[in-house]
């Protein structure tokens, strides 16, 4: 795939009306990939976009590549199939976070566990969107909505750290209110050989405005984002006073720089085999109201599972030659009558 | 010992049918299966009939824990396992119990009488010793303490107890090898080759074989000595396979023939896993296995690898095609080639897993939401597996659609000789990858409509990678040629129109049906599936006995062939024996408004041929 | 501003069919719905259509944004929204673009032409405009500048111009309101009720209202204005209701007749979520609603409440009901009561979310493997939802089974007026837990059979908590009476028997079929569904015409009601609309051998009355 | 369900013959259950056992109480509908690996974090038994099987990883090789308010024979078993001379205590709000031959779901009292005819 034609992003752009409602934060998203594909070095005809139902999933129709809208919750399953059987191509899959955590919850965790070599973006609203505006598998408890007049009663999922106890390879977290971060977070996600979630928060503003202010308003994004930077200490703040220790008992928390000192603070690090502290991580934040990472949490290599698959036919090529059709069909203990 | 026993006095029968049955411990199946291999090496004909229980290992002796095998080998052609067998072995009472109905009268009982003790006779719900109590008057009876016989003959070869215990089935082996006069090397030679490394398993298996072949002659059995010369089959080169593995055989021939790699998505269930399992071996032949973590993405990664340019298929049974239903409707909206395989087995729900039956027909029809019309063949004997196969990856790939592909329990793991063929002379499978525009624009410049037609209806198959021709495909209804979203109401019946016809048409390229048996009769029999063996050996012996019926046996239910319904438009009477409740009946029914009568069993197991005889008499009797 | 317009010079119609259109974020269909309510209110006969696209707001100004609503009302009796709207409201020029094909020659269309700028001329692809070009010659056409009107009147409220700008609705709301001279008090009541706390709101909707009110006053449109007299309905209380509301209060009203608690388990899906919300607020009847976590979990944990005892339901969409086949089937074969709602939209696949077909019938009879018969109940009207809904939990309660309650997308949230029954006259559903042993054993002690049967080949439902009745159930086939796991061949056959039988028993406790229209006709046209309305329709003006046509529509598909056959066999001609490519057709033609034929309409639109007395009479005409 | 009649063993046992395989764990499995039942001061009559399909799930058929033997994958659905609709039962939910974590993943993540009050017994055989030995998704990487003839190359989940990553309150594991820690697990899992997950390591001795003896073998468990204990230090080994410490980095991991001293030791502590630390000691064993936690993982208070719903329900009617149907049918505009 290198060496790729120089594109623009009105390249990756097909013609179709695009058909969010106006101020979605899904624009800003795919602007973000639109800009970034031309400085990936891939071929639109090697890229592939699969999604399944929702809002979110109606990404395809504006990606001129490859593309499959699917049904609802199986992407990560479709995906596996193409990504199996076409190691060569470049598959990114996108859903909602009813798409991919409430029906298609199952098919996530198995692609993440396989690892197989395809990118998801989670576009996590907090909501339905599409079948306007139930709550989701990670809408807060209490969540007054169409089908929860009473207040939802279901603890939300943390997608990280479900990821992360689903042992995938990969997973990062970035919003939609900052294309840079986005950019750089996609092109992580989309140079890990393996299977690599990356949440993204989106404003649904028609059922669910405002859900992410507290922490990806410019103003609030000092005090509420910490950016988790590889060999960094985290550390966070309106004057970077704040960072994250692991505590005593193991817990990671947030605390005052000038209560622990520099030193104290958990140095980030990607590349940890054990997925323990990035899961610590994940559970600092409980909800998007209060200091939120984000970035990369984990980002480690194990062997990718289209490649697991091929080489295991590339192996039995070389032992037993290329497939005999005359052979096989006498392969079985075989009589003559003539 | 000679390979082929060859007594000149042995008198040569047409045909036995024999029954190993015991508990599921006891090795019946591979009893079987080495009987018929011996037998199938020989020469004659034959057809197979495995049961067993649904657990791994049912409680032992008790009637649930049974586990059967029964074979017909026969001079002649055959098309069932048999009506009834002749002989009987029962290699403990639960065996007895279970089985000594389905003997026929006046048949033979060979009983390992060790297994007859208080314990066995209890959980097999006999008070008294049926070995005893005279309640077998009317059969030939031989009991063989096997137990102890081989239990000796192993205790030179300094083999643990429950090794030789467990090597009783060959001393049964043994017996019936000698009693039908079979070679005898080729089941030595198995042994051999199956348990290399285990000698002392090999040891104890030999001997107690060695021991159950003399046995015979040392016990005088001679007068129950039997030949069966091989049958007169075409000339060629034969393989005894049972339908599963010609199924996968002829997928990766598909792929052969179509120049395309295999993906395989499938999720394990029974009677269909031994196809993900053969099929996981052949990764030479380019065949991708993706065992997935349930039936959804099973069919939906297979769907993917399908966008992706491979032959795709997924493998099932009843349940998982009920969990497909949704993906396999969206595989029908995007118009991408696929092939769903169905083994049907008992149901409904998880009903009898390892039991036959053909009752999902209908859900191959409709099992989706939405008009979502797919093509739908049916294998209909365990060889004729391969060929079904193929016709079915052909369908799909030549129409760009899923196909269903039925078959069920009794064709999977049933097994017949197959005569080979030629691999020249399998039907070539075309499949031509888009690779560039294929209309202009109102600008005039060139552009891919992935929704263009040619004159079958059928869209072009573009390939991710292919220069220039991105396209999405997706589930929502798509306009016409441009494949982009539409809402349109007349856009939205003229794609259902299309969908439709694009089916329909397939008709043409199908051969139309045949009658056997005897075309000029009044009555015409329908079947579909694995009732071809039965109805075949029903209607045969109908006409021996001076009854002419007409026989159409289906491998296309959707569409039907061309002149399905001028065949008949013939007949005074049709009859469609189903082992189902009545599913082709209604189908025939509605398209072609004949009074087409069904003839049903929901037992879990194939007809008979007497059963099906005595039903089509009645039925013709009935005027 | 008198309440209700009562200009004594207004001309009186019987009927008016309106359409609004505009984007989707113009408000139409709120503007619909009050103007129906109003319309209601008044005591007009009516029937509406609301249609809108599947983004939650589609690209602003496009054909494929625009939304719609059809509302026909009269003062005589009517079943459907009308043929074709004799007045179009279309807020901008995708709307008109979109929807004036549909208007009737020499119709009225209202527009907004404000929004009839280059830019949006250009979105809905007019190269001129068509207020001027000419196109609309043969129409009267009504251009206001609604949007410079309403933001005018907002002026001095101090609203914010996004605001005012949304209320423009309410001017076409008021205008034509006026027109009709409906009452004005119930659509300002709303207004303050719906944005209470919002006053600014409150304040620009209600002048934007009256300034439209008025409009028709000062810009002398008094010619346009006409009055339709109330509806002789029976007498009664009445509401205007939608076809989702009806059936969640059916199944609200089933709960309390039955005396058992409703469990609900549903995931959200486009047509049917609104019932799931409907439920979701009536906590205090004891209703439990469950947002699973896909379609599969809704329906499982509906199955798990109906172990439990409770009146259980399952309510989904055609994808929906694809993914819940195999569940489906356990309850089955556990023979528990279970209420599956299926409100059909456009399929396959994911197809036409927001439109409506009625292409699940046979996907509701056959969509699960092996034999695994239902009962089908259909609705015929957005009321009769509510009926339909006790009708469906009724068999499924009186005869343990899960049933499938077939609406669709027009029903669902088209709405009519209903004549509110009185809750005394609703049926008593009987329901009775089994509380003691039923049988004996050997030993004679008392036991319980979960699987024994009475008259009607019902088992009992002993739920958990019931003393001494433990008994396990389970997806395997289950030995008679015991409901143990048999893998008994004979008991097999007996159970797939019973539970067929069982089902087809059902058939002495529905009404037969009543024959409508002129039942002495040579012609009788069969229906099931939503199309009810046009059907009736369209016999009815055939009637006036002088063509007698008999009518039966079918609510109970399976088992069909008992005299089906012999009203069938009365007709030369059985002619069967449907919204699919023939389903219904399908089933009449196996089952009675009748040549049925269908009159198929896929375009994700219901039939009108105009199509099908065209259809009807051409079908005649062939002789 | 307090003050049940005294039972025994035998008053839990069915009359139906046990169709497990002899040998197979899951018969101690039954008889833990089955000598437990009569300490817990529960009904019969109020205890469900609801299954999926496999061997495992045919455990209900041998409980005298009610059970639902249902398809595969959805036990943890069933449940969910019969837990929230009768909240008076005793709800136990079996499975297999395959049943529980390859279909029914989706389900048993989302019983996890909604918290509804069942007890989910996982007997991981790390392989699929009643279908004949195809690997399941706890089997280990390069597992050869019928369905992996080449060596299998998914990456298996840790059950109880994911559990916690899937917001489980409740999460233990416990083995079939000891009866009377199954049992208190069992009790403890049963005793807890909300959604509890015991992984049992079971043996399937016909497919997968002695996958569990490095750790389960009695022999092998001082060296092997590190028996969680709450409030205690986590210590183990033969002269109980190893334990756990959370490292500088975070991670959980084993230690000589006489290098590290006790003092440096994790306390364990079931009830810690912040499940990180018990997801780094699910890191510990990344597969049962080597050191192993068994016990109580994680046990927290968090509302319950059926009373959650409950509550609502009640708080409905004691706002707006019971149900009127008269009145709910004219809640809308209504107009009379005469
Ligand atoms: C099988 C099936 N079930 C349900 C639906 C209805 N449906 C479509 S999208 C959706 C959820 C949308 O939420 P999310 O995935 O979060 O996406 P968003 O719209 O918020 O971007 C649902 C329930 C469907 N299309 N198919
Ligand atoms: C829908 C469906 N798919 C597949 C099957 C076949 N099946 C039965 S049990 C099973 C897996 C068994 O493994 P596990 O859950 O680990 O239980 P075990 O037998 O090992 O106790 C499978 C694949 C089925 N019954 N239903
Ligand atoms: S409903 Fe929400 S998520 Fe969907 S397009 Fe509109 S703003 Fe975006
Ligand atoms: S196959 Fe394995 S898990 Fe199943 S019963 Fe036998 S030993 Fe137990
Ligand atoms: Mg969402
Ligand atoms: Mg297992």
């Amino acid at each position: 795939m290198a060496n790729a034609p120089v594109t623009t992003k009105k390249d990756w752009a097909t013609d179709q009306e695009v058909r969010w409602c106006p101020g979605c934060g899904d624009y800003s998203i795919l602007t973000a990939v639109q800009l970034m594909m031309p400085e990936l070095d891939v071929r639109r005809e090697d890229t592939v976009f699969i999604s399944g139902i929702g809002c979110a999933a109606r990404f395809p129709y504006y990606m001129n590549t490859y593309g499959m809208h699917s049904i609802h919750g199986r992407s990560p399953a479709f995906s596996t199939g193409l990504a199996m059987a076409r190691p060569d191509l470049d598959v990114w899959v996108i859903g909602g976070d009813g798409d991919m955590l409430s029906i298609g919850g199952n098919h996530l965790i198995h692609a993440l566990r396989r690892n197989v070599n395809v990118n998801i973006l989670l576009f996590n609203n907090m909501i339905y969107g599409l079948t306007k505006g139930q709550y989701s598998p990670t809408s807060e408890v209490g969540k007054v909505t169409k089908s929860s007049p009473y207040g939802s009663i279901d603890q939300p999922f943390n997608a990280v750290s479900l990821a992360l106890g689903a042992e995938a390879s990969f997973v990062a977290r970035t919003h939609d209110m900052d294309r840079k971060h986005m950019q750089e977070t996609f092109k992580r996600a989309h140079a890990h050989k393996g299977a690599s979630l990356v949440e993204v928060y989106q404003n649904c503003n028609v059922f669910n405005d405002g859900q992410f202010d507290t922490i990806t308003k410019r103003a609030n994004r000092p005090a509420n984002l910490i950016d988790l930077i590889h060999g960094e200490p985290i550390r966070f703040g309106v004057d970077n006073e704040r960072g994250v220790i692991i505590d005593s008992s193991g817990n990671a928390v947030i605390v005052d720089v000038a209560d622990v000192g520099e030193d104290a603070l958990v140095v980030h690090d990607e590349y940890r085999e054990d997925p323990a502290v990035s899961f610590a991580l994940s559970r600092i934040a409980a909800n998007p109201y209060s200091p939120t990472p984000m970035g990369v949490f984990r980002s480690v290599d194990r062997i990718e599972y289209a490649a697991g698959a091929t080489s295991q036919l590339a192996a039995a090529q070389e032992a037993k030659g290329p497939g005999d059709l005359h052979a096989l069909l006498r392969s079985n203990p075989t009589w003559e009558v003539d | 010992m000679t390979d082929v026993a060859e007594s000149p006095a042995v008198p040569e029968v047409e045909r036995v049918v024999i029954r190993f049955a015991g508990d599921s411990g006891d090795g019946m199946q591979l009893t079987g299966d080495r009987f018929t291999s011996a037998s199938a090496l020989f020469g004659n004909d034959l057809a197979t009939l495995p049961e067993f229980p649904a657990e791994i290992r049912a409680p032992q002796g008790t009637l649930a824990g049974v586990s059967a095998f029964q074979v017909q080998i026969s001079s002649e052609r055959v098309s069932t396992p048999g009506d009834e067998p002749t002989v009987l072995v029962a290699m403990n009472p639960a065996a007895l119990k279970a089985d000594l109905n389905r003997l026929a009268g006046g048949g033979t009982v060979i009983v390992n009488e060790d297994a007859f003790e208080e314990r066995n006779l209890e959980k097999a719900g006999y008070v008294d010793n049926p070995l005893e109590d005279g309640s077998l008057d009317g059969y030939t009876v031989i009991p063989i303490p096997m137990t102890k016989l081989t239990q000796e003959v192993c205790a030179d070869l300094d083999v643990k107890p429950r090794v030789a215990e467990r090597s009783k089935n060959f001393f049964a082996l043994g017996l019936v090898s000698w009693m039908y006069t079979r070679p005898t090397e080729p089941t030595l030679d198995w042994v051999r080759q199956k348990f290399k490394g285990k000698e002392k398993v090999i040891a104890a298996n030999i001997a107690a074989f060695k021991a159950g072949h003399a046995y015979g002659e040392t016990a005088e059995l001679g007068s129950h000595m039997v030949s069966i010369a091989p049958a007169d089959l075409e000339p060629g080169t034969y393989t005894n396979i049972n339908g599963n593995t010609a199924l996968s055989w002829g997928l990766v021939a598909a792929s052969q023939q179509s120049g395309l790699p295999m993906f395989l998505g499938s999720y394990p269930i029974t009677p269909a896993s031994d196809i993900l399992h053969e099929l996981a071996k052949h990764k030479n032949f380019g065949v991708r296995t993706f065992q997935a973590e349930d039936e959804i993405a099973a069919v939906c990664s297979a769907i993917g690898a399908s966008y992706g340019g491979h032959l795709a298929v997924t493998t099932t049974s009843g349940p998982g095609v009920a969990l497909k239903g949704e993906a396999i409707g969206l595989a029908v909206i995007l118009e991408l080639p696929l092939v769903i395989v169905d083994i049907q087995r008992g149901g409904p729900s998880t009903g009898l897993p390892t039991k036959t039956e053909a009752s999902d027909l209908l859900m191959a029809m409709y099992g989706r939401h939405g008009e979502s019309p797919m093509p739908v063949v049916a294998a209909y004997s365990p060889s004729q597996c391969f060929d079904a196969a193929i016709e079915a990856a052909r369908i799909a790939l030549t129409y760009m659609t899923p196909v269903m592909l039925l078959s069920d329990g009794y064709l999977a793991n049933g097994s017949e000789p197959w005569k080979l063929p030629d691999v020249e002379s399998l039907p070539d499978i075309d499949v031509t990858f888009a690779t560039s525009h294929n209309a202009t624009n109102d600008d005039g410049e060139p552009i891919f409509l992935p929704f263009e037609r040619d004159e079958n209806l059928v869209r072009p198959w573009a390939v991710p990678g292919a220069d220039g021709l991105m396209h999405r495909v997706g589930g929502l209804e798509k306009a016409d040629k441009t494949g982009n979203v539409s809402y349109d109401p007349e856009n939205h019946a003229l794609m259902t129109e299309l969908r439709q016809k694009r089916i329909e048409i397939i008709a043409n390229d199908i051969p139309p049906v045949e009658v056997t048996g005897d075309p000029d009769a009044s009555t015409v029999v329908v079947g579909w599936g694995s009732t071809w063996g039965a109805i075949s050996g029903a209607i045969r012996r109908l006409g021996q006995a001076g009854t002419g019926v007409a026989h159409v046996h289906l491998t296309h239910l959707n569409p039907f062939p061309p002149n399905l319904g001028e065949v008949l438009a013939k007949y005074d009477k049709v009859l469609v024996p189903e082992l189902n409740m009545g599913q082709l009946v209604k189908l025939l029914r509605a398209e072609f408004l004949v009074d087409a009568k069904g003839i049903n069993k929901v037992m879990g197991q194939p007809f008979t041929a007497a059963e099906l005889e005595r039903e089509i008499l009645a039925h013709i009797g009935e005027g």
